[in-house]
């Protein structure tokens, strides 16, 4: 034995080795496929949370629409700009500045201010309840249903049903829209974090017709939209809209709106 | 024992999975989908096939020779990865409609304890090679009948909304495995 | 060179060394390995006859089951037979050897292996059963499952009967064996 | 012998036995009508007339060029008080026109009868069905003239008279057919007259109401009319929906997503047919219908003839009110109608009944997790899995809905009667079939 | 010092190869049918990782890129190899008890994940203790393992009686059932709690860390941690 | 009137079987074999099953009140559980273990799977396998009359050699050894048919499921013990509790008629395995219990057709 019995395990392996490390590097030189290592890289920079709010199926797709040049650096909302900025890095682009955006509710129309015409029996869902007679059983046929399908979609935990109202946790929220595209009512709307003066209510009646239903509901006088000294408000079908990019949140109009529907969060909501 | 008693034993009595342990990441990593588990079983179907095949010769006709037989382990691995980057390298240049369906999966395999495990079963037993090729056929027609039921009981697992939260996923899929290795256990004593 | 040979040669570089370096400890391990394998062997027939203080192989009767046969010295001069069958019980084979003296008396039963349920049949080895044997006359025992009444009858393990069934069934192959080489002096 | 059916589908307690013995009650309207200009599938009215305007009985106020429409009459004479959002049965805002009954009842002069009504030529008969404002009135409110239009590829071979009236409670058709059958008869004429020779026409109903089969019997005999029988079917909810209803009478089935015409079929309600020889003979267009008042919360269940327009709560009052307070009120029938918010709704062409339910019977219960039953799968008359298609809503799969074929609903609501756990299964697949339209027509435009 | 203490700490709690990141499930399952055998199996593993980081992180300049996983397989197996050796001539019980999942330590995620995500990036001693922290968690989960299953299913732990005589432990334990059974309960467990410790966390803070559901299972989906399947995959895009 | 109307999508009016009438009716068709099983077994008979029960019900009370959930208890559902379970326990089994698998079957089965009718396998089914392996001498121990002695699958089997065969009539009125729930043919007939009249069960699994292993067991020979013929085979063990309140279990079989009868003839198909071939002299729980692992499959490829569709394979 001796020499032999330890030579001999180094040969036959030494050859396995010799012939699989050939092999293989000549099959790899044969069957080469080329694939752009970038989106290996992108999807590793990314969360992976899969949330799909960039709007592409899961991180994978995104970073594949990324390097193909087809999305922008800056979509992916939960990774925020640090994502952004490592992706455009990757990319070898700069990263647009990414604004935090925010999910927000407009409507203010809680059970005890607002009516209600009739009660609901039925599967406890907004979009479940929109088909039934009125669009379910609020008065205000724009309001919140508070049927929490938002709640359910959103993949952060950021909306709680409070007061039978949709209410958004800012800190929690990343802007993924899901919520907004959920809701059967289109109340939510994503709006720039920073932006605190926001319209609080989503009805286009007229102003009667909203008094009928809704104590705190926009009975669109337009009180606000004249009060504005940077001319940033406009009425549009019976509610105020307001042009952000004049809006320098001076709060005029929420002191005036009789019916308080413009409004001004406080850091906390 | 006959060779379908080795067959129906490898792939009922002694199922891969439910009583032995072996490829359990991939039957809980790649059982969430129907679609993907019937590619991954059909995926493991040939590769342990082939490997076992492969590591039979090896051992047979260069390590018993040589009185290596203690080197199985290396050589058996080294053989089972070459041979599945090889596969997987041809599939994709070759004929990239099998490989999307099939190829994602190979990688996976090279460390799945399933590949590996029938050849030193089969090693152990002391098979020839028919057998050895039946109860390789057999272990993985096991674990693809254990892979496409667990696939079927999560899709439908995976839409209970009423379940408790910290069991979703991987904790649920194992007191599902559980549950069918209890179930398995009715199999025992057929051959 | 090119690149591929490079590759080629630093895999087989590695390789090679691991070899080296198992080929090394293999030769060192081989000798506690085999040793200790063989250990476990003699302990196991010494376990059945524990009079015995060598055991050289003997020539087998060709009996289905019947996997080895050691005739059993004392100071040189034969007390007896350790013989290894292999029978099929629950879950496996069940591989175990029973020590018969030259007097025709069933000195003991040891397990090499087998892979019975733990806490069941696993439990053949475990002297309330095995013991059962010791000190019975070679004859073809039977299972019962009361307590049994007659010398022939073992009683079996409660929930594990096909394991006792094959463990039985085990020595009274042995037995036959240790008949056709000659029985009981 | 067992009579023709269709699969699967339920029993409901079928509840008949408050009105079915009531004959049809002629009542006076109020002072006020209101005719939403919305009152059949298809492009909604126009107003035709202004605040201020006198309209008569009969004369039309609302119209649309559009193909799929029908045009809406006023019931009585008066002036419009006003043209405005008014709520409707559905819950929503609507456009209507409200008439100031002036009690004259005063005929428009178009009104009188038609000595030559059996030798129009078809087309003018589809003008005459058209302008007279018949919609299917079994519910679903399609425009009749349309319907008898069938593309010509389709060769037409069965008209059915859909008299099966499947709903609990409802016994309005039942009513039209014993005491006017013979009217709704001659509308099956006319309208077989619109189809080639040799076209079969068939009044089906089921056989809960024997009566109503004996007095069709008899109307048959006494008009000599050789190309119709009566055929009863099975009661068995919905033996009445038209794709059931082909199959219990011809076998045929309507191919998924298809037309009755594509099994060479045409099936109108009784009261369409009605409508039809209302409007063929005596030029009259649609402006009243009988509708069945019933409940447990009814003081007195009634059927009652009324004047479009009116509104829901005078029916009650003619039938002396409440008896207990109604947790639910239905217009419609139980099965498929719609729950009221108010009560201040007006009858449309539609309407086929209006009850009223106390607490006992209108509670349907709290939702639990489905246990698997199969009760759903084994009633829906459509073969689909109603379990599955609700929890494909639930978690917003809504491809997956499309794909296990949730479009061929038809919101009998078989699968959430008969489920043990109260699901809302009919709720979600109307919510699925909404949505995917929805997402159609987007995707379309 | 700190850095190697924590990176023991990983391995035992945050990073743990078997309760956090699920991989290495089969001799997870297979051996823990007692604490001793769950002991067992650990140690060997953990040598077979110590000693595969610290070969490795010593290569690292001299294996080239493309070749570095046949490389790690080698490396491993060779040490896999030894250790049987040693198992089979000093501790023949554990040798019988282990069986099959001995040389399978070689397909063991855990220790390919390492050697790629770790000992091939960082220097010789780091690994070291990488190796000793990562085993330690896998040996620790096995005991954990073990004595459970050990405790209900024969009642015993490291064999010796703990449970009542009139306690008739339950032979499932120690079956296969059992191992699922358990694994998926402590699993359930320890995210029961992530849950709670979070509820409890006024508001969410960070993006990321207000880990969704979506998040978890992402994590949690048994094959997800070693990456080997992805290393492998693009092996031939380098360069 | 001046409370606001109750609004709601139609259909506004529902069957009136509900959950909790369902339980109770199965409870009520599960009374007389029970009540059998006390006389014939002994007073312990009944505590098994009340144990069961309770056990069953506390369990899934407990749970539900831990997790701040509804409490459900009063669907039934639990108590079908416990009394099932109970019904396929030997007789003389201890009581703890009798909860034991009562709290494991609505706990680890049920409730971790998101409660009624979200489990995959048979709660009490599973339960018993569990008991069966974990504590497999207690489980198979059998007494009749207060005398241990064999099924009489076991006898058929020839795996215990003594004792003589019942005779048919004693297979009928439960008067032979075996779970506490199974023996009496008769009155399980009784119970099966008597949900069959009110709804809550059909024909096709029973039917099929007994069908299939009557002409299973025309056909095949048990390789050793004895052969009886299709009749004693079904009245034997535990076929009837099996086929007509087990396999019929909403939850864990299939939708579909047509998927019943597959499913049904599997659970015929591998209880004559077993029964035949395989380690156990009975195999309706195994048989169960694996095909239940097919429900989801035979769910998806077992539909009724579509109304106007052509039949086509769906994927
Ligand atoms: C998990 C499990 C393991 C078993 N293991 C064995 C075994 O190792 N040996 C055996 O003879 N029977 C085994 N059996 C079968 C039964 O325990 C037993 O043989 C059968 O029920 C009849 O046993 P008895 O004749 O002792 O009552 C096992 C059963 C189960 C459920
Ligand atoms: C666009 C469209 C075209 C239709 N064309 C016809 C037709 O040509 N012939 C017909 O009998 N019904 C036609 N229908 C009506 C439907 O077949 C059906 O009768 C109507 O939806 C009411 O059916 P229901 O009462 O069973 O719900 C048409 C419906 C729509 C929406
Ligand atoms: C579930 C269901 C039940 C129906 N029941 C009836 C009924 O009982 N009587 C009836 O005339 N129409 C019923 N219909 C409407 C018919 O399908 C069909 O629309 C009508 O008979 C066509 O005639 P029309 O257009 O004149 O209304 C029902 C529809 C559905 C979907
Ligand atoms: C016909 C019928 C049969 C049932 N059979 C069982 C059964 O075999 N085992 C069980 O645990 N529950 C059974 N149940 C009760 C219930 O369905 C069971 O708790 C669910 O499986 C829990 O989701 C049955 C219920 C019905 C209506
Ligand atoms: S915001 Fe929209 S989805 Fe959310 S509760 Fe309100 S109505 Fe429902
Ligand atoms: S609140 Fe809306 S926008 Fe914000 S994270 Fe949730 S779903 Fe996305
Ligand atoms: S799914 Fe639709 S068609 Fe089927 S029973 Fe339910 S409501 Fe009727
Ligand atoms: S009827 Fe209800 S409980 Fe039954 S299967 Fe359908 S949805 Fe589920
Ligand atoms: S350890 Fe992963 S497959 Fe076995």
């Amino acid at each position: 034995m001796g020499m032999e019995g330890t030579l001999f395990p180094a040969a036959v392996l030494g050859g396995l080795g010799l012939a699989f490390g050939l092999l293989l590097a000549v099959a790899a030189e044969k069957f080469r496929v080329q694939v752009d290592p970038r989106v290996e890289m992108v999807r590793d920079a990314l969360p992976g949370a899969n949330c799909g709010a960039c709007g592409y199926p899961g991180c994978d797709g995104y970073a594949e629409a990324v390097v193909s040049g087809e999305a922008k650096p800056n979509m992916c909302a939960p990774g925020g700009a640090s994502v952004a900025t490592a992706v455009a890095a990757i990319m070898g682009l700069s990263a647009e500045d990414v604004v935090k955006r925010v999910a927000f509710v407009k409507c203010k129309g809680s059970p005890d201010v607002a009516k209600t015409r009739y009660i609901y029996d039925g599967v406890m869902d907004c979009r479940e309840a929109v088909v039934l007679p009125g669009s379910g059983p609020k008065a205000c046929v724009f309001g919140c249903l508070g049927l929490g399908t938002c709640v359910a979609v959103c993949p952060f935990d950021a909306i709680h049903i409070e007061n039978s109202l949709a209410r958004i946790d800012e800190n929690r929220c990343v802007g993924c829209g899901l919520c907004v595209a959920s809701c059967p009512k289109g109340v939510i709307e994503l709006v720039v974090q920073d932006k605190r003066v926001r319209v609080a209510c989503n009805s286009h009646h007229r102003g009667l017709d909203v008094k009928n239903v809704c104590q705190l509901g926009c009975i669109g006088c337009g009180l606000c939209s004249k009060v504005c000294p940077e001319g940033a408000i406009t009425m549009e079908d019976n509610l105020p809209v307001i042009d952000q990019s004049k809006c320098t949140q001076c709060g005029k109009c929420v002191e005036k709106c009789p019916t308080k529907s413009i409004i001004r969060l406080e850091s906390s909501y | 024992m006959s060779l379908i008693a080795i067959f129906l034993g490898a792939v009922f009595v002694h199922n891969i999975i439910l009583s032995q342990f072996l490829g359990c990441c991939p039957f809980l990593g790649v059982s969430s989908r129907l679609e993907t588990a019937k590619g991954m079983g059909m995926a493991v179907i040939f590769v342990v096939f082939m490997a076992s095949l492969i590591t039979w010769l090896l051992y047979h006709f260069v390590l018993v020779p040589m009185g290596l037989q203690y080197l199985y382990t290396l050589s058996f691995i080294l053989v089972i990865a070459s041979l599945v980057q090889l596969v997987e390298m041809a599939l994709k240049k070759l004929n990239p409609a099998l490989y999307k369906s099939l190829g994602i999966f190979l990688p996976l395999i090279t460390t799945n304890c399933a590949v590996l495990g029938v050849a030193v079963i089969n090693m152990n037993k002391g098979y020839g090679l028919i057998s050895s090729m039946v109860n390789a056929v057999g272990a993985s027609v096991g674990f693809l009948l254990a892979l496409i039921l667990m696939a079927g009981l999560r899709e439908r697992i995976d839409a209970s909304d009423t379940m408790p939260r910290c069991m979703r996923g991987l904790p649920i899929a194992l007191v599902t495995a559980s549950l069918m290795a209890v179930a398995f256990m009715g199999f025992a004593g057929l051959i | 060179m090119n690149e591929k040979v490079r590759l080629g040669a630093i895999l087989f570089v590695i390789t090679a060394v691991t070899g080296l370096v198992l080929g090394g400890v293999q030769q060192i391990t081989a000798g506690p390995i085999s040793k200790t394998k063989e250990a476990q062997r003699q302990e196991a027939f010494r376990r059945t006859l524990p009079e015995a203080d060598s055991f050289v192989p003997a020539k087998a009767p060709s009996i289905q089951g019947v996997v080895d046969v050691q005739e059993a010295r004392k100071g040189g001069s034969p007390v007896g037979y350790a013989i290894t069958v292999s029978v099929k019980g629950y879950a496996g084979p069940v591989v175990f050897v029973t020590g018969v003296s030259s007097g025709g008396v069933v000195k003991g039963i040891s397990i090499l292996s087998q892979s019975e349920t733990p806490g069941l049949g696993a439990k053949a080895g475990d002297p309330s059963f095995a013991g059962q044997f010791a000190g019975r006359k070679a004859q073809e025992f039977k299972v019962v499952k009361s307590t049994p009444s007659k010398d022939d009858e073992i009683l079996a393990i409660s929930g594990a009967t096909i394991t006792s069934r094959a463990v039985t069934e085990g020595v009274n192959l042995a037995i036959k064996a240790f008949q056709q080489m000659g029985g009981a002096k | 012998m067992a009579l023709p059916t269709f699969r699967k589908g339920v029993h409901p307690p079928h509840g008949k036995g408050h009105t079915e013995e009531c004959p049809v009650q002629w009542i006076d309207p109020g002072s006020e009508l209101v005719f939403p200009m919305a009152q059949h599938i298809g492009a909604p009215c126009k107003p035709l007339v202004k605040k201020g305007d006198r309209v008569l009985v009969g004369q039309k106020i609302g119209d649309n060029d559009a193909y799929v429409s029908a045009p809406i009459h006023s019931s009585v004479s008066g002036i419009v008080k006003e043209v405005s959002q008014r709520l409707v049965a559905s819950g929503a805002m609507d456009t209507c026109v409200v008439v100031e009954n002036d009690g004259q009842y005063e005929l428009d002069p178009s009104i009188s009868p038609r000595p030559d009504w059996e030798d129009l030529p078809a087309d003018e008969i589809r003008r005459i069905i058209r302008e007279a404002g018949i919609v299917g009135m079994g519910g679903a409110c399609f425009p009749t003239a349309v319907k008898l239009t069938p593309p010509p590829d389709k060769k037409v071979d069965h008209v059915i008279i859909n008299g099966a009236e499947c709903e609990p409670y409802l016994t309005c058709d039942d009513r039209l057919m014993r005491e006017r059958g013979d009217r709704v008869l001659l509308g099956l004429q006319i309208a077989l007259k619109l189809f080639p020779q040799g076209v079969k026409g068939v009044v089906a109903l089921e056989d809960n109401k024997p009566k109503a089969i004996e007095a069709m019997r008899g109307y048959l005999d006494r008009l000599a009319i050789q190309n119709v029988t009566v055929q009863p079917v099975r009661t068995k909810y919905p033996q009445g929906a038209e794709k059931m209803l082909i199959y219990a009478v011809t076998g045929r089935e309507v191919p998924a997503g298809g037309l009755p015409a594509d099994v060479g079929c045409i099936i109108l309600n009784v009261r369409t047919a009605y409508a039809i020889w209302d409007a063929v003979v005596n030029r009259m267009p649609v402006i009243d219908r009988i509708v069945t008042v019933s409940g447990d919360a009814i003081k007195e269940p009634k059927n009652l003839g009324v004047r479009l327009g009116m509104s829901v709560r005078e029916l009650i009052e003619a039938c002396g009110g409440f008896s207990v307070e109604p947790l639910k009120v239905i217009m419609g029938g139980p099965m498929m109608g719609v729950a009221l918010s108010d009560l201040n709704v007006p009858v449309v062409k539609g309407t086929s009944g209006i009850l009223a339910f106390s607490e006992a019977l209108a509670r349907l219960g709290e939702e639990e997790n489905c246990i698997r039953c199969g009760k759903c799968v084994s009633t829906c008359p459509m073969g689909l899995l109603p379990y599955q298609l609700n929890a494909e809503v639930l978690r917003r799969n809504y491809d997956e809905f499309e794909r296990l074929g949730g479009m061929n609903c038809i919101e009998c609501g078989c699968c959430a009667y008969a489920c043990p756990a109260r699901r809302h299964l009919t709720q979600s697949c109307r919510d699925g079939k909404r949505t995917i339209l929805a997402r159609r027509r987007k995707g379309g435009a | 010092m700190a850095s190697f203490i924590e990176r023991i700490r990983g391995g035992l709690a945050k990073e743990n190869p078997v309760f956090v990141q699920a991989i290495g499930l089969c001799p997870t399952l297979a051996v823990t049918t007692s604490a001793v055998n769950g002991l067992g199996m650990g140690v060997a593993a953990t040598a077979v990782l110590m000693g595969s980081n610290v070969v490795i992180s010593m290569l690292r300049r001299f294996i080239p890129n493309q070749i570095r996983i046949p490389a790690f397989i080698v490396v491993i197996a060779g040490f896999v190899t030894i250790i049987q050796f040693l198992v089979s001539a000093y501790a023949p019980v554990l040798d019988k008890s282990l069986g099959i999942f001995i040389p399978l330590i070689v397909v063991n995620c855990i220790i390919l994940a390492r050697a790629e995500a770790f000992a091939f990036k960082n220097g010789v001693i780091p690994s070291l203790f990488d190796g000793i922290g990562m085993g330690l968690g896998f040996t620790v989960a096995l005991m954990i393992l073990g004595s459970i299953r050990e405790i209900i299913g024969a009642g015993t732990l490291f064999g010796f009686h703990v449970l009542p005589g009139y306690v008739q432990p339950a032979l499932v334990m120690i079956l296969a059932p059992g191992g699922f059974l358990t694994m998926g309960l402590i699993m359930g467990f320890l995210n029961y709690r992530r849950d709670l410790a979070r509820r409890r966390r006024p508001g969410g803070t960070d993006l990321i860390d207000a880990d969704s559901d979506a998040d978890r299972l992402e994590k949690q989906t048994a094959c997800a941690g070693c990456q080997i399947c992805s290393v492998l995959r693009t092996e031939d895009d380098g360069r | 009137m001046n409370r606001l109307l109750v609004v709601s999508s139609s259909p506004h009016a529902r069957d009136e079987l509900t959950v909790r009438k369902i339980m109770g009716l199965v409870l009520i068709a599960l009374l007389p074999a029970g009540v059998a099983g006390v006389y014939f077994f002994g007073l312990h008979a009944f505590w098994v099953i009340a144990v069961c029960v309770a056990s069953a019900v506390g369990a899934e009370a407990l749970w539900q009140r831990l997790n701040g959930r509804k409490v459900t208890v009063s669907d039934l559902s639990a108590a079908v559980t416990g009394l099932l379970l109970a019904y396929n326990l030997p007789p003389d089994i201890s009581l703890f273990m009798a909860a034991a698998g009562s709290a494991f079957a609505i706990i680890v089965v049920k409730q971790l799977y998101g409660g009624l009718g979200k489990n995959i396998v048979n709660p009490a089914l599973a339960a018993r396998a569990v008991m069966l392996t974990s504590w497999p001498v207690p489980m198979t121990t059998w007494s009749l009359h207060g005398v241990t002695g064999p099924t009489p699958l076991a006898l058929l089997k020839g795996v215990e050699g003594t004792g003589s065969l019942p005779p048919l009539i004693d297979l009928l009125v439960g008067n032979v050894g075996g779970c506490i729930g199974e023996t009496s043919a008769a009155l399980l007939l009784l119970g099966g048919l008597f949900l069959m009249w009110k709804r809550v069960i059909t024909w096709h699994i029973p039917v099929v499921y007994i069908g299939t292993v009557a002409v299973l067991t025309a056909i095949l020979h048990r390789p050793s013990g004895i052969s009886m013929g299709p009749l004693y085979e079904i009245l034997a063990g535990g076929l009837f509790l099996g086929a007509f309140f087990m396999a019929t279990d909403y939850a864990t079989s299939p939708m579909d008629h047509s998927g019943q009868m597959v499913f049904a003839f599997g659970c015929g198909l591998i209880t004559t395995l077993i029964r035949f071939y395989g380690g156990y002299p009975e195999g309706v729980s195994y048989s169960i219990l694996i095909m239940n692992l097919t429900v989801p499959l035979i769910d998806r490829y077992f539909t009724p057709r579509i109304f106007g569709a052509k039949r086509e394979v769906k994927s």
